[in-house]
């Protein structure tokens, strides 16, 4: 089979609808903003397992945080009426993912779990899928990030330390996921179970409002929030058909 | 081959003999320096490399007591995650708590015992010997015990539970010294004594979030800083959405929204100091309407005949029509639930108020009830409340001081210098103690004022245990275990005080060799509660089992019965609460808030913290001043603007942040920021509104009100970019967070058309 | 008046010449070095021989590198592992003495690290090691080596199998062995 | 035809142009070490400070990802537009005033091209990895992602430069011959070298124009496609306000409107210092004018039309882009680039201004800034303005970045130096082409005996 004729073939079984669902998982991320308090516990927890730097007063203040996980806060009406919603806003895991098609060396792509893929090594730096993601997730590597000695002691050996001139972003605990599979592998199971392997923000979050699982399990803890009559998208108009669902406020 | 003159020739051989040495080099140059394999030699056997090893300890960053699991590789602590055996936490951790491992690794760490240089200024410290440090005390504690002189000396601690406790008590004891002060700055005094007054017991109840159907909360931020946040967050999550047609309702009452009053379905700003005259407005409400049929209704009557609504209403700023229908609703909704604390205990009138959320409680029959107040049982371990120090038990020792009549000052953990405002003069009164003492582990503003300073492990390292006050509503209890070797020559604080007790002669009755040889004679007596099925196991089994599961618990549960005493019934009422300053010359009440990141200050030497936005303002690093845009917009202040906050006391300058639900006549400032000392990341950063606090007192308990400063705002022309990482905080109709009226059915999964296909797992 | 473009050329040629040999040269100089003084066999503290060990005496690989079968890294063994046995074996060997001195003093062995990956590729020796693919197949025939190499030879010694720490190599034995999902870039990136 | 090429002879024209070549002032030398010192200083050393340090020297930040290279790029690709694209349809359509000044032209196209070039590899976080979004067969059997705009860009820009290049010098080789046979020593071989042994038969001359209508052909719509790639690296994003259907033709207006303007700009330099009065006329720079208005007409419209779509699209969005365009943060850029792009190039109705030189001068120069700010506000205005306003933010270039931009300009004159004197800045056969034969003087007087 010629080159061409092979990279056609995959170029059409990959946008048939439909693709992923050959495939065991599809992660899913639920998030009840119901629950949401904002007390931004998620994002220390993320900082903490994916060896995300800090950069400082000064590089803040020029806009280059780094959060792979951030929460967002819009403030309603006005004094004494006034309103403040939080929501947590992380890589939404597109299955139409438009930072995926820009990527002109395929660093980021979708991946079989339904997971949108960042492979930092391949990365070049165009800086592109960053523009093209409209929900402003990715943060780029404007330089190589230190450590105060022994802060680095810290360092989740399970992740790899970004280097200048990359981009990255939320990866749903890529590590952990992988070590679940692991772990299923080894007392020869098919599929890792609902409830085995949490994200970080997710294990930490004090009032359980994320919830994180396998969508194709019906049983799912996720699947169940996901159906839930409260459940929206954010930006759905832009049909990006993303993984992360948000579970409305309730006015009461 | 064309004829090659020599001259050519011999060009053509240099060129080639230069660039096969440049060949040669360019690869010697690209080679990369060896790596190295160390290997152990002698491996323990809970260790394998590349594998995780998890230990279940406690958190020790604020005083709730969450159990935690730290995940260590190789010796290193990677991560640190709620441990869902521990009832306190279930598995939740709050953002100070996860970064406990910066305070561990924290590269401003005390690495060795240092004795202050010669007649030095603060801060110019030379390293010595543990011995030699040990010694220094320990001689001047026998000498002292010997002459029978003891109470000249003090020990000053954060506060602690469990039995470090029980042994800084008994080892204060031996000393025959009455001066052992527990002082946090956020310790809830006048909430002991509202319980003291009210149930006749100077503790803390256990607030059934998770199963209430109504909470009002009075100042209480109890997501944020109030007493246990994780546990209540994880009440408040439970409470919403997590079972089917369950939603409680959160009602929040302060003059500043706060984390809670963001999370709440309605705030409610009354002015500062008069919420426990609402909360009486709300009981008289109840009262009148008939809500109430105890056999005291009467007493209450006669009690509460001033409070009514309108009245209430005139006082409170909050009308009368929403004083009755939260007071309706709070009566008609079991179980209800009333809470006070925060800025609404920090008053003049802290100790009433509280009470009249009591009262509240108590007309709504919420005592005793699931979903409402559960008591207590005794803690299984040593408490500490009973030491813990008042603001003017503070400004008495720091005049004992100044009277020398103190000769020796030990101080663990806490750090006065920097949460008491300098009325107090607490630094000026270290330097009159010939001999001041630090245990902590960073040279924070007190431990720069010590002359010697013994620096103790971080919780991550050292021995302890803790009995979580307020319990669950049983008893419950935990052992915090070191999760890596300790990294500097540090010692537990334990083992520290240990040493110090043998020094000075009273090892015939303190004889425990080291901390967790003193925690296993303790925690034997527990075991011994234990049924007989606990106790068929031997000890050791047991105490294994304990540092396994993180926790231990008992299922004795306090009394449901309560009789409230009728003379309480009489001596209910709240006066006005009383502010220092003129509303002339200061115009605006100071509401300095526990900041979410830092607690008391304590997080301030955090990188993560300092990085983390604020979650309500999202700005990072430094200090702002909140003010309501109406305010501002009369005094021309726009976003960043310099301000100097003038108090009776003091004076502060700090850019404005325009805050969309605040009073207008009230500012507010988290407390925090403004370090002197405390390492690179916390000193001088932002302002310390603790600084210009007035010593305004609650008389029952001698706390601080510290919501009772009034101040004045004057714009300095002066501007600075507040570095925040939002943007816009307005959607712009975007929809982006997307509400829904409670019960309406809106658009399910199948609209969404997602892909899903069934799987057999 | 002259158009063709010969004589020009020939003016060139010299030019042309030296071009060429400094080339050469330098292609000739990295080639040798490469082959004469290769970085990836470097002295070792002890030199340690894996073929007495895993060659003549058959000592199995997992018997010292014990980590392999349970977690990701294979982990060099602690130095109570080789005392355990050098106690009583060819004790007065001047290697062993050195080894005993290491002991004797509680100090680590300083290994130089021979096979080594980016630290962007997480790789598990633990998949590989339960799937029963031969230490050898990635590592070469470490029991002939007296020092350990990082060689380019198949199992059975015939063939160059392509240089083993490129990722062309893992791709290959992934697609032969179907391995699931064995071609996305998450499993050994991330 | 213009008057004053008939008082030329072709020997004068030969020796004009091989004067430019071989003699050189110390003008020339003062000007080549100016431009040349001021590339090493204001662009390559900032640039290694970028490699080495980061993208952080410059300033882009978490919205604006993209700035001040990328606006760049595109300016420089726009300005390659102008020579080739337009020698390309002049020769097509057969205008002979074109003759004159194409090759300059197609010079700039190029040395544009290499500049832009240059700046993907400024762009980029990790440009020594920059070779894996060029398709070829490796170990790690990794292709690049063929669906990526940006991965056509390298192929087109790619493909660009080659074609301009075989064109410029395929268009040369007879100029090369010419030059050939009047100079010596060194330069004799090199010329020899490059004329390829030209000879002049008619059999050359008839294919070489056969191959340069060819390539002409071929290139037009290469040009064309070049710029509608390089406008979908943005409006194939969902970008509010770059999400476009018109990016596409408004790109390539907008290019070939600011190469054009930049050739008149080299054209009036030609002409000063190489003395070329009499071959870059009036009447160059008048066609050009009209030229000039007829692009800043239609790139005015596209721009009004634009404007219009985003406000009757009335989504919170594109309202917000369009106001924060004409009255946000970069809002004085916004009606600066109109006053240069869209209301000075008016002036060129009159016939006056249009053959007067220095107004020309100034009003190219005035059009090449404005569109470069566009470059510029298309990335800043609509990335700081995008679907979550708590992400907001501005961005604001560096001082890095400024000086790589000054120090590009500078590179471009450095190679443009380098060019005319190597190659013959004017196409002589095709200026002879344009002039009356003389008369020739008969070799021998006619002997009259009859064989």
């Amino acid at each position: 089979m010629s080159f061409f004729s092979r990279f056609m073939d995959g170029w059409r079984k990959y946008r048939k609808p439909g693709y992923y669902e050959e495939f065991d998982y599809h992660w899913t991320m639920a998030i009840d903003l119901d629950k949401c308090t904002g007390c931004e516990a998620c994002m220390t927890a993320c900082q903490a397992e994916n060896n995300i730097p800090v950069v400082g007063e000064e590089e803040v203040a020029r806009g280059r945080e780094m959060q792979w996980i951030r929460v967002e806060r819009y403030w309603e009406g006005e004094y004494p009426n006034a309103k403040l919603n939080f929501i947590p806003m992380m890589c939404q895991h597109c299955d139409a993912a438009p930072c995926e098609t820009v990527c002109p060396v395929a660093a980021t792509y979708h991946n079989q779990d339904g997971l949108n893929a960042q492979i930092y090594n391949r990365c070049i730096g165009t800086r592109a899928c960053a523009v093209y993601c409209p929900y402003e997730v990715r943060y780029f590597n404007y330089y190589d990030h230190g450590w105060d000695s022994p802060l680095e002691q810290q360092l989740n050996p399970d992740v790899t330390v970004r280097g200048k001139g990359v981009m990255e972003k939320c990866t749903f605990c890529i590590q952990r996921i992988r070590q679940a599979k692991d772990m299923a592998k080894d007392d020869d199971r098919r599929r890792v179970q609902d409830g085995e392997v949490q994200p970080a923000c997710v294990q930490t979050c004090p009032t359980k409002a994320l919830v994180f699982g396998n969508r194709k399990d019906r049983e799912s803890e996720v699947y169940q929030s996901m159906t839930d009559p409260r459940n929206y998208r954010v930006l759905d108009e832009l049909n990006t058909d993303s993984s992360v669902f948000y579970l409305k406020k309730v006015d009461a | 081959m064309p004829n090659i003159d020599r001259r050519e020739f011999l060009k053509l051989v240099g060129a080639g003999g230069v660039s096969v040495g440049g060949g040669f080099m360019l690869r010697e140059a690209n080679k990369d320096q060896p790596e190295y394999l160390i290997p152990h030699v002698l491996a323990p056997e809970d260790f394998s490399s590349g594998l995780d090893t998890f230990y279940n300890s406690v958190c020790s960053m604020c005083p709730a007591g969450c159990g935690i699991s730290v995940r260590t590789r190789e010796g290193r602590a990677k991560k640190i995650e709620g441990n869902p055996a521990h009832p306190v936490s279930q598995g939740g951790l709050c953002t100070l708590g996860q970064a406990g491992l910066q305070a561990l690794y924290n590269p401003d760490r005390l690495t060795a015992p240092m004795r202050r240089a010669g007649a030095g200024d603060a801060g110019s410290f030379e390293e010595i010997t543990w011995e030699q440090g040990l010694k220094q005390v320990g001689d001047r504690l026998d000498l002292l015990r010997a002459a029978r002189r003891g109470n000249r000396v003090a020990l000053l601690t954060q506060g602690v539970r469990g039995h470090l406790a029980q042994l800084l008590e008994s080892f204060m004891r031996q000393l025959g010294s009455s001066r052992l002060l527990h002082y946090d700055f956020d310790h809830p005094h006048t909430l002991y004594a509202a319980n003291q007054q009210f149930f006749g017991e100077s503790r803390l109840p256990y607030y059934d979030l998770a199963n209430t159907r109504l909470l009002l909360s009075f100042g209480a931020d109890y997501l944020n800083n109030w007493i246990s946040p994780v546990h209540h967050s994880l009440g408040f999550g439970e409470s919403r959405q997590s079972r089917p047609d369950v939603r409680a309702r959160f009602v929040q009452i302060e003059p500043r929204m706060s984390i809670s009053g963001a999370a709440a379905d309605e705030w409610i700003p009354a002015k500062p100091g008069t919420e426990g005259i609402l909360a009486l407005g709300m009981a008289h409400h109840i009262v009148a309407e008939g809500n109430y049929s105890g056999a005291d209704r009467g007493a209450w009557t006669t009690a509460l005949a001033d409070y009514t609504p309108d009245a209430v209403a005139e006082q409170t700023g909050v009308p009368a029509t929403t004083i009755t229908r939260l007071a309706d609703s709070f009566a008609d909704t079991a179980p209800s639930l009333a809470i006070g604390g925060g800025a609404a205990g920090n008053h003049s009138n802290g100790v009433d108020t509280l009470v009249a959320v009591n009262a509240l409680n108590y007309l709504a029959a919420n005592i005793g009830q699931e979903g409402g107040l559960v008591f207590n049982p005794e803690p299984a371990g040593p408490a500490s409340q009973q030491h813990q120090a008042s603001y003017s038990a503070m400004v008495e020792l720091a005049e004992a001081a100044r009277q020398g009549e103190i000769d020796v000052l030990i101080i663990n953990g806490t750090n006065p210098v920097f949460t008491l405002p300098p009325t107090a003069e607490f630094a000026e009164a270290l330097a009159q103690i010939p001999l001041v003492v630090s245990l902590s582990s960073f040279l924070d503003e007190t431990t720069a004022l010590a002359d010697v300073i013994l620096p103790s492990h971080t919780y991550l390292e050292s021995w302890g245990d803790d009995f979580p006050e307020p319990g669950m509503g049983f008893s419950v209890g935990a052992v915090s275990q070191p999760v890596v070797s300790p990294l500097y020559n540090t010692r537990g604080t334990g083992d520290i005080i240990l040493d110090l007790a043998r020094r000075m002669g009273a090892s015939s009755v303190i004889p425990w060799q080291s901390m967790e040889e003193f925690l296993k004679y303790g925690w034997r007596r527990i075991y011994q509660r234990g049924d007989a099925q606990t106790l068929a196991q031997d000890f050791d089994a047991f105490w294994t089992s304990v540092l396994k599961a993180g926790a231990w618990g008992e299922t004795t549960s306090g009394t449901t019965a309560f009789s409230l005493n009728p003379d309480v019934i009489a001596s209910i009422g709240v006066a006005p609460p009383e502010f220092s300053g003129s509303e002339e010359d200061y115009p605006f009440i100071l509401h300095p808030y526990l900041s979410a990141n830092f607690h008391d200050g304590r997080g301030a030497n955090l990188p993560w913290m300092q990085e983390l936005p604020d979650p309500m303002t999202s700005v990072v690093y430094g200090s702002w001043v909140e003010v309501n845009p109406v305010t501002a917009e009369q005094m021309e202040l726009s976003e960043g603007d310099l301000v100097d906050i003038q108090s009776p006391h003091g004076q502060l300058r700090v850019p404005v942040f325009i805050y969309p639900a605040i009073m207008p006549n009230v500012i507010a400032i988290p407390i925090g920021q403004g370090h002197g000392e405390y390492g690179r990341y916390a000193k001088d950063r932002g302002v310390n509104p603790i600084e210009i606090l007035s010593p305004q007192l609650e008389p029952i308990t001698g706390n601080l009100a510290s919501s009772a400063t009034r101040v004045s705002l004057t714009a300095t022309g002066g501007r600075v970019k507040l570095v925040k990482t939002s943007g816009v905080s307005r959607d712009l109709g975007r929809d982006i967070v997307q509400h829904t009226g409670a019960g309406v059915e809106v658009s399910s999964a199948v609209d969404n058309s997602i892909p899903i296909t069934e799987v057999t797992t | 008046m002259n158009v063709s473009i010969v004589p020009a050329l020939k003016v060139l040629r010299p030019a042309a010449m030296l071009v060429i040999v400094i080339l050469v040269g330098l292609v000739l100089g990295y080639w040798a070095n490469a082959t004469f003084v290769p970085g990836n066999s470097p002295e070792q503290p002890i030199a340690f021989s894996h073929k007495i060990h895993a060659g003549d005496n058959e000592v199995p690989c997992l018997y010292c590198h014990t980590q392999a079968r349970r977690s990701p890294s294979a982990g060099v063994p602690a130095v109570s592992k080789c005392v355990g046995c050098h106690l009583e074996v060819a004790t007065e060997k001047p290697q062993i003495r050195l080894l005993m001195s290491y002991w004797e003093n509680r100090e680590p062995i300083p290994w130089i690290k021979v096979h080594d990956l980016p630290d962007f590729v997480q790789f598990t020796h633990k998949r590989h090691v339960l799937a029963n693919i031969e230490c050898q197949t990635c590592h070469g025939p470490v029991e002939t080596m007296d020092r350990i190499t990082v060689s380019s030879r198949a199992v059975d010694g015939s063939a160059e199998v392509g240089h083993p720490w490129k990722m062309g190599l893992c791709l290959s034995c992934h697609r032969e062995n179907e391995v699931v999902n064995g071609t996305d870039c998450l499993t050994c990136h991330k | 035809m213009t008057t004053e090429t008939f008082k030329l002879g072709y020997n004068d024209i030969h020796d004009d142009v091989v004067r430019s070549i071989v003699k050189t002032g110390p003008k020339y030398y003062i000007a080549l070490a100016t431009a040349g010192s001021i590339t090493l200083l204001c662009f390559f050393f900032p640039w290694f400070y970028q490699l080495y340090y980061g993208i952080g020297a410059a300033g882009m930040n978490h919205p604006g990802v993209w700035g001040t290279y990328l606006a760049s790029f595109i300016f420089w690709i726009g300005l390659s537009h102008s020579g080739t694209l337009l020698s390309c349809v002049l020769h097509l359509t057969n205008s002979s005033w074109r003759k004159a000044m194409y090759r300059s032209a197609e010079a700039m196209t190029l040395f544009s091209l290499v500049v832009a070039a240059t700046y993907v590899m400024v762009h980029v976080g990790r440009p020594w990895f920059v070779h894996w979004a060029v398709p070829y067969p490796n170990q790690m059997e990794l292709w690049p992602n063929f669906r990526s705009p940006l991965m056509f860009d390298v192929m087109a820009i790619a493909t660009y430069i080659t074609g301009s290049t075989i064109f410029i010098y395929m268009g040369s080789i007879p100029d090369f011959a010419a030059v050939r046979d009047r100079t010596s020593g060194w330069r004799n071989t090199m010329y020899t070298l490059l004329s390829l042994g030209w000879r002049g038969t008619d059999k050359e001359w008839h294919r070489l124009h056969w191959a340069y209508t060819f390539l002409a052909v071929l290139i037009i719509p290469l040009a064309v496609s070049v710029h509608s790639i390089v406008s979908w690296d943005f409006a194939m994003s969902i970008v509010p306000s770059l999400h476009q259907t018109i990016f596409a033709p408004y790109f390539v207006v907008g290019a070939i409107y600011s190469g054009t303007a930049g050739i008149v700009t080299v054209m009036f330099v030609l002409r000063k210092t190489m003395g070329f009065e009499q071959y870059i006329t009036k009447v160059h720079f008048d066609n050009l004018g009209k030229l000039l208005l007829v692009l800043s007409l239609i790139w005015t419209y596209i721009n009004g039309v634009e404007l219009f779509t985003a406000w009757y699209s009335g989504t919170s969005e594109e309202y917000e882009a369009l106001g924060y365009k004409l009255f946000g943060y970069y809002a004085w850029l916004y009606w600066e680039m109109i006053l240069f792009c869209a209301v000075a190039p008016l002036l060129m109705f009159s016939t006056r201004f249009r053959t007067s030189f220095v107004p020309m001068l100034i009003l190219s120069i005035a059009i090449n800034i404005g569109m470069f700010t566009e470059r510029f506000l298309i990335i800043a205005t609509s990335l700081s303005r995008q679907y979550l306003p708590d992400a907001w933010g501005v961005y604001v270039p560096s001082l890095v970045e400024i000086s790589i931009m000054v120090g590009s300009f500078a590179l471009f004159t450095t190679l443009f130096l380098v060019f005319v004197k190597i190659f013959p800045s004017v196409s002589m056969y095709e200026v002879k082409e344009t002039m009356a034969t003389p008369k020739m003087e008969p070799l021998a007087p006619a002997s009259g005996s009859p064989a």
